[in-house]
């Protein structure tokens, strides 16, 4: 089960912080998951309509759109960073 | 060597400079960064800071080991607060000490242009009109490109 | 608008953050740098620092007010201590504080390059081998070449 | 009168920390001015022997060796600066 996670703009549009899905065979990258969870609803939708506006890290590091993705893995999306 | 932490209580400057120096009497050069809450426009009630456990940590202690390899440091401290702020409060320090003053500025530079551009916090403010999330600003992801190598 | 003091006692770095800030809430960046008194070879004794009483305060003055032209500062604080001071013994602090961080650390850094080579003060090391003055550095004026216009 | 003040090795090789001299008309430059001080003694000699190791300030501002001087100044002598 591959355990996603949500910030802040990301995680209000969404509606929730993290959840875990069991990753169908189908999705072999970050792409695909993006397309699958723009699937499930409006929040998932706009939340990554534009993924110009989002980050992804995989297992706590940064990743491109690309990157492969699996069930094993902590999957987290947010907008650009805004602290210091 | 380097002392991060990621909190909700506030820091104390004089407290961070004895951490960092301890009985070393090879520094001869201590910078620090403090960033702190603004209100330009009187407007701000709080200032909140949502950050991802885990992570953060990872990243200000590869971004510490990183700037330990450019530079000839003596210590290192990263404090970065996530919660609910107001106007005036503090929410980052960096401290970097050094043999040498240009040493200690460069790597707390670049400390500060890395944490800014990559490391997970957001800010999330609110006024009287309600919360508004912070724009990321693209001078910080140009400001870390002058550390390409 | 700056804070210039040349003086014997040491500085509590806490204080002059509470001094700078004071009821500022546009400040969102404070830069520090603190100079101390380095003993690489466990030998050093004492340090004594001499100054030239009037220049000094005037060159501060200066060097303060043109950083403040220079960058859009909301606050510079310059402390200097003159005296025989102990190893790891504060010798300066340099503050400053901006809504915006890179012109807190270009200013600090400004002000540093300007002191180390303009502002009149002699370092004296003492050891059991007796006293010696410090020689200048050249990459003390290779540094303040760097801020010509 | 003029005065003259010597600072750190400068002063510890003349002797004393500052000095009130008249100085005599044929005196118009910091030059000038080091080439009297230089026939007063040994300590004076050795002190002012090589003017690009020591500064001039000419009433607590940085001048060069061709600066004008007169009695009205105050004149100091001093290694480069090493403080910071």
């Amino acid at each position: 089960m591959a355990q996603l996670m949500y910030f802040s703009k990301v995680r209000e549009q969404i509606g929730i912080g993290d959840e875990t899905i069991d990753l169908p065979h189908t999705i072999a990258t970050v792409e695909d998951l993006v397309a699958h969870l723009r699937g499930l609803g409006d929040g998932y939708n706009s939340a990554l309509a534009d993924m110009t506006f989002i980050r992804v890290a995989i297992n706590q590091n940064h990743v491109g759109i690309d990157h492969a993705v699996t069930n094993a893995d902590e999957i987290a999306f947010f907008p650009p960073v805004t602290g210091g | 060597m380097a002392y991060i932490a990621v909190q909700s209580e506030d820091f104390d400057l004089s407290a961070e400079f004895a951490r960092i120096q301890g009985d070393d009497t090879d520094i001869g050069a201590l910078v620090t960064f403090t960033g702190t809450v603004r209100d330009m426009t009187g407007t701000l009630e709080s200032m909140t800071l949502e950050h991802y456990p885990g992570m953060t940590e990872k990243l200000l202690e590869q971004i510490a080991t990183e700037a330990e390899t450019r530079w000839p440091l003596l210590g290192c401290t990263i404090i970065h607060r996530y919660g609910t702020l107001s106007p005036g409060d503090n929410i980052v320090l960096v401290i970097t000490a050094s043999s040498h003053r240009q040493a200690a500025f460069d790597a707390a530079e670049y400390l500060m242009d890395f944490l800014k551009s990559k490391a997970p916090f957001w800010k999330k403010e609110t006024t009287e009109a309600g919360g508004n999330w912070v724009d990321a600003k693209e001078t910080d992801e140009t400001a870390l490109k002058r550390w390409d190598t």
